[in-house]
């Protein structure tokens, strides 16, 4: 493997979790550096020395990595060596590093003009308080789009790749009787005792290692080393076949009912692009009993001036990435800290042989163990004093420090300044109570420990360790224990006994109290001293907050939206709880009088393919296919998507246009036969003494007298009067009908018949059941459509006085049993043929082998639709609109009032509105100009030339041309229009052109129906 | 008041920003106004504001359970268009558009209106009519649109995947060149402090507990913070608690409140110019000036007022968007958030009268309150002053569904947006 | 011929409508996994893989309903045959009849495809009382999915919780599959009987091969 | 997401193989033709859409297909109870207070 001579000069020679056998090579900006197995991006950039990640997006100020976690505000990296394996803004601290990694600083200005950058980051930048484009850009108005493209190109951070991703995704549901959030010390002890009780277990972690902070402490547990007793509880986890542990997976979305969604990334840690046949990243969808949060807590920086400078760090970032990742950021560091955790990062820093210029307590009084270690170390600890400010532009070159009052409000004097590269902050924890907001819980505000903790929840959620606030050892891994030994106890395994709960031994370390301190004062005021950032990533100030407060915006909602805090892909992780300390400060009041902060899904950002899964392209929906898909697909039908069906739509012949296609298929139908699939649609097998009752109270037509044997068409409407499906529904005996429903609407149907008989009328015996996918249905239709089946069938009679139009028979069609109707949607003599869907390609095939002598052609929905268009017929959801009544349909012939019963939509018609005169009615249109076809969706006018806004009086539903007929054929909705017959309406057109139409029948063709009477 | 402007920008800058005043005062509520408007989001806040500005009527109050625009407002995917189907509909929100082409100017606030057009995509025959009928409607209504054939969608938006061989592959959309985007919080924001200028009491922190009436009257409301306060006239302009609202006032409405859910990516730089809607695969989405992919879909199909919803409603939105965008697929999803729609049983809003006299309301936009905010509050602030609706209000009142006059918009609204 | 036509003649109780849907000897079926073909993927596809998937082809499928409460039809159906309808979520079966409790008043028999015809006649003989019989072999067909990975292939495709403790074997649960629907019933310690409709098929089948190409999929004629 | 004890099923399932269908316990008016057009609108259209406590009407969609009731806090999103169409709830509003 070929390395440049770079040497990884912040890299220890010893120590650390990294693998040194197994060196790795990474580019960054184009250049190319060395790092180790076990780094971290971020690890592996600060052992090379690398300072500057990025610049702010809205002063573009040269940016450093700060934390070693999910709270990393800066080092947000594009990833990526290919255009389809491009990942923007990863975060540079929780990528692990691997072998040929690309990453690339995304900076917020998209250009790499310099002057520009300067200009606005310089100059511009005192002019571009919180809020800043609410106040300016308006004038004049016609500019505000050339304003806005000069926002937008200083927006976002990284890029979309524009080529498809080639990886895969996927998704396992999960169930689990104990479900353990964060593999830390207290995780990992509520873990192992919940799995001792033999409950199902899950235990995730973001890491790839289990052990969150003992991967890197000094601490001993029972004895030995803590990293110890982590590898040792991993094992026996990892040994119990009730207990699932993943790693690399972050526990994302908490949601109501105990429901997790866990985003596990699979091979992001080999690779920007996955293994062959390996899923990348895979999301869990976890069902949990009881839930336990251990997710630990995130260390808050403190706010001084300067304090974006390369350099400024967390004191815990300090300390992980010297003793995991054996890498020392700097050379000569001041820390500065309100408690005793401060002390670590300098004893941890001067362990790796580097300088500790000091260490700067905020306390006036700092008591407790380290303090007195400081001085047996030999380490300057200045007292009651603060970092203010720091020097330097990409690198930290010196700290300004200053003695401060005891309530940290104001400096005291004894300005001075330090020389130093590196300093770090440790300004208190704030709990990760992130998930368990979640479900609609608000954390709750704790005095003592000044943070929030998680809230009153109705989830049955448990927490322990530090999101409670525990932050010892000893309290962590006791509370771990207990609370996985209850939350197994209340998913039913094991009692709560004591003896389940097994705490391990910490020697305690005496700490000092700890100072409450957010905003560390400087000599001038907030807003004429150095930027003091708040949250980084969105380049908030502790001056734009006051701003913000100044001007009223007071509520931490209106803070955060007004300066944009927390908004960033961190989510504020390290801001929001400093942000609120320094908005209740500046408007005198306290944390939790300003508001709580409340975390919304996700924790931390989620790739969307993951969430997709497999659920895109061939398999975002179903295609759902008839027994005779495959004959179609043969003979080239193009198909036609109806709900999720695939139906063929018409059958183009090389070289035909459309039309000509659909031409040839009418003419085929009308002169002698035709055949369409009329599989899809819905059919509902209802049985029953009370099934034709029940037909009368859905149906709006009379069913009481229609004989066995016999077919009728019904019109279904809701309660509102406004018809909503329709059909052809057959007496196969008293008490077995057969409904048939549109394509689309044949689940609805079912749902509809069961809701009413569930809930209304349950009494009534009747059973309703779908055989939609049961029958195959051939409708046979032309005036040789007897002629044909009669070679196919020996024992039905299609005799014109034996088998009358809507008569159905049993019997056989091609040696296969069929139900087959005389009914007709084209107007033509027709039989539907219908048989078990295990023999539909068969019987279709036989059909054709016998049809080609007359020409038997088959057709499409496009077809059918001119076809029955010719006669009037409507097609519910073409035609209607969920507005229109039968009435308005012009089929009160299909309406029976005269019903005993009150049949659903009787009442809703009766209303004020319904019965007026002058609705739009479904007429049909005649073109003045027989060879122009009105496009469907045409509004007609009464006058063309009336000024705009026009009264419109209805739209043109379906619009053909009929070449039966030789002329175009339409129908559609006029005001009045069943009144109107011979009227002129006009349809003005996008072109400004008119077509001239004349209301009429909608029948064109053969009104009296001789043609289906034959 | 203290004008907004690229001048009085750098005049602050030089004095650091510390002589800013108060976008709105916060003062203590009077005993009587002389209309109350219950409900601080944008609606509200505009029918204050055109109340004063249009109406001479100054003494009001605006009266909000919790923050000024922390509603609705603060939580919608911010898409402005006018493209409905029927005259009524349409009508009331081209109102609405010709507001905002200008609304910055009229607040000297400005609400970053960005009229970078709305495609609403067609998959199916069926969409495409429907496109067509709503498009002519449109233009005949004197609203901009055209209908475009697959190669002119994919013109407008190249990322897109409009090839033929995908499950529902995009047969067109409707585009209407003059819709688009705005900042939602700034239009709250613009609007208090405009209606403050103006005299308006703007009372955060102030939760309507009462609705005291007398024989058949509004009288004026209990509140929780600040007891009694009354009024000649009362509007609710309450999404999220309207039939809350009611049940105090002692009647029901029409409505059922729902979950609808929205999320954003991370932010990268731009990639979409305009917004993209899919009533079909059941997705829309449009991008930020902060470079965020600002998504949505349907409304979660049972009621709850929790300002959250299902995941399985996310996911089947963020399938929809890798199905139109594949190139999405490794952009991450930042965060998730829901806010509360009361809607109509004909997704059309409620501006009208009520059982009791001098209590008006204002609610039941569903999914598509956010871009009527300017028209919405300028109607009902007439109907407020007249104590009857304004003539584009009338269509909208609550007893159209006693004598079946509904406007059923299900076919333009069946998507959130 | 003549013989032919007396089995296929309709025969019509006053009340209910019975068919003999199956043709004699010539017709040709296909099963609604026709078109896929698995006999020869089964020959000549590949023969590594944890998950094992079968169609039990062209079987017959009947959906009794009626109320545990009409006595006639609980005896009814024990008496022909021969085992007693069970409880929620249960099944039961004999030889090669098997049946799935759908609803509190809906059961699936599935018994060989010869046999749905001369079961519902007998049925119906003995059983009075509100009740129905609907023949729905066409629309649907069995699945058969084995194998050490045949749970995590099911993990994707269903939110129904798996394990042994929820789900031993012998339980049935209709439930969402992927974005159609499936009754699920587990015949085994690793196996499981999937039945889904027809139209569905082609997606679940396709579906199922994505789900499990991480594990290697074994097609069984 | 919710997890839903089916009444009929008698077991919890995921939400996904439930439809929602709003209030339950309204009766279909059983003399719609002497109902006036308000109290017809009010029985199609009107509905009490509470904050907090709510009976509401799901189906079993993805299962056994039976409709049942379900006593949920709109607000938690608690489900309090659920039980079979024809019978009553036994938590309510009332009770809760």
């Amino acid at each position: 493997m070929h390395h440049n001579s770079m040497t990884q000069q912040n890299r220890l020679q010893t120590g650390g979790r990294i693998n040194r056998s197994r060196p790795l090579s990474f580019k960054y900006n184009g250049t190319s550096y060395p790092g180790f197995e076990g780094d971290t991006l971020a690890s592996a950039l600060l052992a090379n020395g690398v300072d500057v990640v990025g610049r702010s997006f809205k002063y573009s100020r040269p940016r450093g990595i700060i934390a070693a976690g999910a709270d990393e505000p800066n080092a947000v990296l594009q990833l990526g060596a290919t255009e389809a394996t491009q990942v923007p803004n990863v975060r540079a601290t929780q990528q692990e590093l691997f072998d040929g990694l690309v990453s690339t600083s995304t900076n917020g200005w998209p250009s790499t003009d310099n002057d520009m950058m300067s200009y606005i980051g310089k100059v511009g930048g005192r002019m571009m308080p919180p809020g800043f484009y609410y106040k300016t850009f308006m004038y004049p108005q016609s500019l505000w789009d050339t304003y806005e493209k000069f926002i937008r190109k200083a927006a976002g951070l990284g890029r979309s790749p524009v080529e498809n991703d080639p990886d895969i995704y996927d998704q396992l549901n999960q169930h689990t009787d104990v479900m353990v959030v964060g593999a830390g010390p207290a995780g990992l002890s509520a873990a192992l005792s919940a799995g001792r009780t033999g409950a199902r277990v899950i235990l995730a972690d973001e890491q790839a290692e289990f052990g969150g902070m003992l991967l890197h402490s000094d601490e001993k547990i029972n004895g030995k080393p803590a990293a110890e007793w982590v590898a040792s509880v991993t094992k026996e986890l990892r040994a119990m076949d009730n207990v699932m542990l993943l790693p690399r997976s972050t526990v994302n979305g908490y949601h109501d009912h105990n429901f997790l969604t866990i985003h596990e990334r699979r091979t992001d840690h080999l690779a920007d692009l996955a293994p062959k046949g390996q899923v990348r990243q895979r999301m869990h969808r976890v069902r949990a009993g009881w839930v336990v949060l251990a997710t630990g807590a995130i260390e808050r920086p403190l706010v001084y001036g300067n304090n974006d400078v390369p350099g400024c760090m967390l004191a815990s970032a300090v300390s992980t990435y010297i003793k995991r990742y054996a890498v020392v950021p700097g050379n000569e560091l001041v820390v500065m800290t309100t408690s005793d955790r401060g002390y670590k990062s300098a004893f941890d820093w001067q362990d790796a042989g580097r300088k500790v210029v000091a260490i700067v307590d905020t306390r006036a009084e700092p008591s407790g163990a380290c303090v007195v270690e400081a001085q047996k170390r030999g380490l300057k600890v200045i007292k009651g004093s603060a970092v203010i400010e720091v020097k330097g532009s990409k690198r930290v070159s010196g700290a300004v420090i200053a003695s401060i009052d005891a309530s940290g409000n104001k400096v005291t004097g004894n300005v001075r300044r330090l020389s130093c590269d590196t300093v770090a902050s440790a300004g208190g924890w704030s709990p990760a109570v992130h998930l368990s907001c979640h479900a609609g819980s608000r954390p709750d505000w704790r005095d003592d420990i000044q943070a929030f903790v998680p809230g009153k929840t109705v989830q049955k959620q448990l927490t322990a360790g530090a999101v409670n606030g525990s932050y010892s050892l000893v309290v962590c891994l006791e509370e771990g224990a207990r609370r996985g030994v209850l939350a197994a106890a209340n998913a039913g395994f094991g009692d709560q006994s004591d003896e389940l709960v097994e705490v391990a031994l910490v020697d305690e370390v005496k700490e000092g109290p700890t100072m409450t301190l957010f905003h560390i004062p400087h000599t001038k005021s907030t807003s004429r001293a150095p930027k003091q950032f708040v949250d980084y990533q969105t380049d908030v100030t502790a001056a734009g907050i006051e701003v913000a407060t100044r001007e009223g915006y007071e509520s931490i909602e209106h803070v955060k939206r007004y300066t944009a805090m927390g908004f960033g892909t961190d989510q504020g992780k390290l801001g929001n709880i400093n942000g609120m300390a320094i908005a209740a400060k500046s408007m005198n009041k306290t944390i939790p009088e300003t508001g709580t902060t409340i975390f919304r899904p996700n924790y931390t950002p989620i790739t969307f393919g993951a969430i997709a899964g497999r659920n895109c392209g061939e398999l975002f929906d179903p295609k759902r296919y008839s027994a005779m898909h495959r004959w179609h697909l043969e003979n080239g039908a193009k198909f036609e998507d109806v709900g999720q069906w695939k139906r063929p739509w018409y059958f183009p012949q090389p070289g035909e246009s459309m039309q000509d296609s659909l031409n040839r298929e009418c003419k085929a139908v009308r002169d002698s036969a035709g055949i369409l699939d009329a599989s899809t649609l819905g059919k509902i097998d209802i049985q029953g003494k009370d099934a034709r009752e029940f037909l009368g109270r859905v149906y709006s037509n009379a069913w009481a007298k229609l004989g066995v044997g016999k077919c009728r068409y019904g019109l279904m409407c809701g309660e509102d009067g406004m018809v909503f499906d329709d059909g052809v529904t057959a007496c196969l005996a008293d008490n077995h009908f057969v409904m048939t429903t549109t394509t689309g609407g044949a689940a609805r149907v079912l749902e509809w018949l069961e809701l009413y008989h569930q809930t209304e009328w349950p009494e009534m015996e009747v059973y309703f059941n779908t055989v939609t996918d049961h029958w195959s249905t051939l409708t046979i239709s032309g005036p040789n459509s007897r002629k044909l089946l009669a070679e196919l069938t020996d024992d039905i009679d299609l005799s014109k006085d034996s088998f009358k139009f809507m008569d159905w028979k049993a019997g056989t069609v091609a040696g296969v049993p069929a139900r087959v109707f005389r009914i007709s949607f084209t107007g033509e003599l027709s039989f539907e043929v219908n048989v078990q869907a295990n023999y539909g390609m068969y019987v279709w095939e036989k059909v054709f082998e016998v049809g080609a002598k007359y020409n038997l052609t088959p057709y499409g929905t496009e077809t059918m639709h001119v076809l029955r268009a010719e006669k009037g017929f409507i097609i519910a959801g073409q035609d209607t609109d969920g507005s229109v009544t039968p009435i308005d349909l012009g089929m009160s012939w299909c309406v029976a009032n005269k019903k005993p019963f009150s049949y659903i939509g009787k009442r809703g018609m009766a209303r004020e509105d319904c019965v007026k005169e002058n609705r739009k009615q479904l007429v049909g249109l005649k073109t003045k100009n027989p060879q122009l076809v009105i496009p469907e969706g045409s509004q007609a006018v009464a006058d063309p030339k009336q000024p705009i806004p026009m009264t419109m009086l209805g739209h043109v539903t379906s619009s053909y041309y009929s070449a039966c007929l030789n002329h175009s054929i339409a129908m559609g909705f006029v005001r009045g229009g069943l009144s109107r017959m011979g009227e002129t309406v006009y349809y003005p057109q996008p072109d400004g052109s008119v077509i001239e139409a004349e209301v009429c029948s909608p029948i064109f063709l053969d009104p009296e129906g001789a043609r289906q009477n034959v | 008041m203290q004008k907004y402007s690229g001048f009085g920008l750098f005049k602050h800058a030089l004095s650091h920003h510390e002589n800013w005043q108060r976008a709105w005062r916060n003062p203590t509520p009077k005993k009587k106004y002389d209309v109350i408007i219950v409900g601080g989001g944008g609606h509200g806040l505009a029918t204050a504001y055109y109340l004063a500005k249009e109406h001479n009527i100054t003494n009001i109050a605006v009266l909000e359970k919790g923050y000024l625009g922390g509603g609705n407002t603060a939580r919608n995917t911010t898409i402005v268009r006018s493209n409905y189907l029927w005259d009524e509909a349409a009508h009331l929100y081209e109102h609405a558009m010709k507001l905002w082409e200008g609304l910055s100017q009229d607040l000297n606030y400005n609400v970053m209106f960005s009229q970078r057009g709305v495609l609403n995509l067609g998959h199916t025959l069926q969409d495409m009519r429907d496109i067509e009928r709503r498009v002519n409607a449109n233009r005949l209504n004197g609203i901009d649109g055209e209908v475009l054939d697959t190669q002119q969608v994919s013109e407008i938006v190249p990322i897109m995947d409009c090839s033929s061989d995908t499950r529902y592959p995009v047969m067109g959309a409707s585009w209407q060149p003059r819709a688009g985007v705005a900042r939602h919080d700034a239009v709250a924001w613009g609007f208090a402090r405009a209606a403050d200028q103006l005299g308006v009491d703007l009372i955060q922190q102030c939760e309507v507990v009462d609705i005291l009436t007398e024989d058949g009257a509004a009288i004026g409301v209990e509140t929780k913070q600040h007891g009694t306060i009354k009024a000649d006239r009362i509007g609710c302009v309450v999404a999220g608690n309207s039939s809350v609202l009611a049940k105090m006032a002692g009647f029901s409405l029409p409505l059922e409140s729902h979950p609808l859910q929205a999320l954003v990516s991370e932010p990268i730089k731009p990639i979409l110019d305009t917004v993209v809607m899919s009533n079909h695969v059941h997705g829309y989405v449009s991008q930020s000036d902060k470079g965020d992919l600002v998504i949505g879909a349907g409304i979660d199909a049972y009621t709850g007022y929790g300002q959250r919803g299902s995941y399985s409603t996310v996911e089947h939105t963020i399938q929809a968007i890798v199905e139109l965008f594949p190139i999405f697929s490794r952009v991450r999803m930042n965060r998730q958030w829901g806010g509360i729609v009361d809607t109509c049983p004909d997704a059309c809003p409620i501006i009208s009268d009520t059982p009791v006299e001098n209590l008006f309301f204002n609610c039941g936009w569903g999914t598509g309150g956010f871009k009527a905010t300017p028209g919405s509050g300028n109607v009902f602030a007439a109907t407020l002053a007249k104590g009857e609706a304004h003539e584009l209000a009338k269509p909208f009142s609550m007893f159209r569904f006693y004598d079946g006059t509904l406007i059923d918009e299900h076919g333009a609204a069946g998507v959130a947006h | 011929m003549s013989e032919l036509l007396m089995a296929e003649q309709e025969i019509q109780t006053p009340l209910h409508a019975q068919m003999n849907q199956l043709p004699g000897e010539g017709p040709r079926a296909e099963s609604p996994l026709y078109h896929a073909d698995l006999t020869s993927i089964a020959n000549h596809g590949p023969v590594d893989g944890s998950v094992h998937l079968q169609e039990l082809a062209l079987l017959g499928h009947l959906v009794l309903r009626g109320s545990p409460q009409n006595e006639s039809f609980v005896t009814g159906f024990a008496q022909v045959m021969g085992f007693a309808l069970p409880g929620p979520m249960q099944s039961a079966e004999t030889g090669d009849a098997s049946v799935r409790w759908i609803a509190p008043d809906e059961w699936l028999l599935i018994v060989p495809g010869s046999e749905a015809f001369s079961l519902e006649k007998r049925l119906r003989e003995v059983i009075s009382g509100h009740y129905s019989i609907a023949n729905v072999s066409g629309g649907q067909t069995v699945l058969v999915l084995a194998g050490r990975d045949a749970v995590n292939v099911l993990k994707k495709s269903t939110g129904y919780d798996l394990h042994d403790s929820n789900f031993p074997v012998g339980k049935v649960v209709t439930t969402t599959f992927a974005k159609a629907s499936a009754v699920i019933r587990r015949i085994g310690p690793q196996k499981w009987e999937l039945v889904v409709r027809r139209s569905f098929s082609d997606y679940l089948w396709l579906w199922l091969q994505d789900a499990s190409a991480e594990y290697g999929l074994i097609v069984r004629g | 997401m919710f997890s839903i004890y089916c009444p009929y099923c008698e077991e919890h399932r995921e939400e996904e193989e439930f439809h929602a269908k709003g209030q339950a316990h309204i009766p279909r008016p059983l003399d719609p033709d002497n109902c006036s057009d308000k109290e017809w609108g009010e029985y199609v259209y009107f509905r009490d859409n509470p904050r907090g406590l709510h009976h509401e009407l799901w189906v079993h969609g993805t299962g056994c297909r039976k409709f049942f009731n379900i006593t949920r806090d709109t607000q938690s999103y608690e489900i309090k109870e659920t039980y079979k169409i024809g019978t009553q709830p036994r938590i309510t509003a009332i009770h809760n207070q």
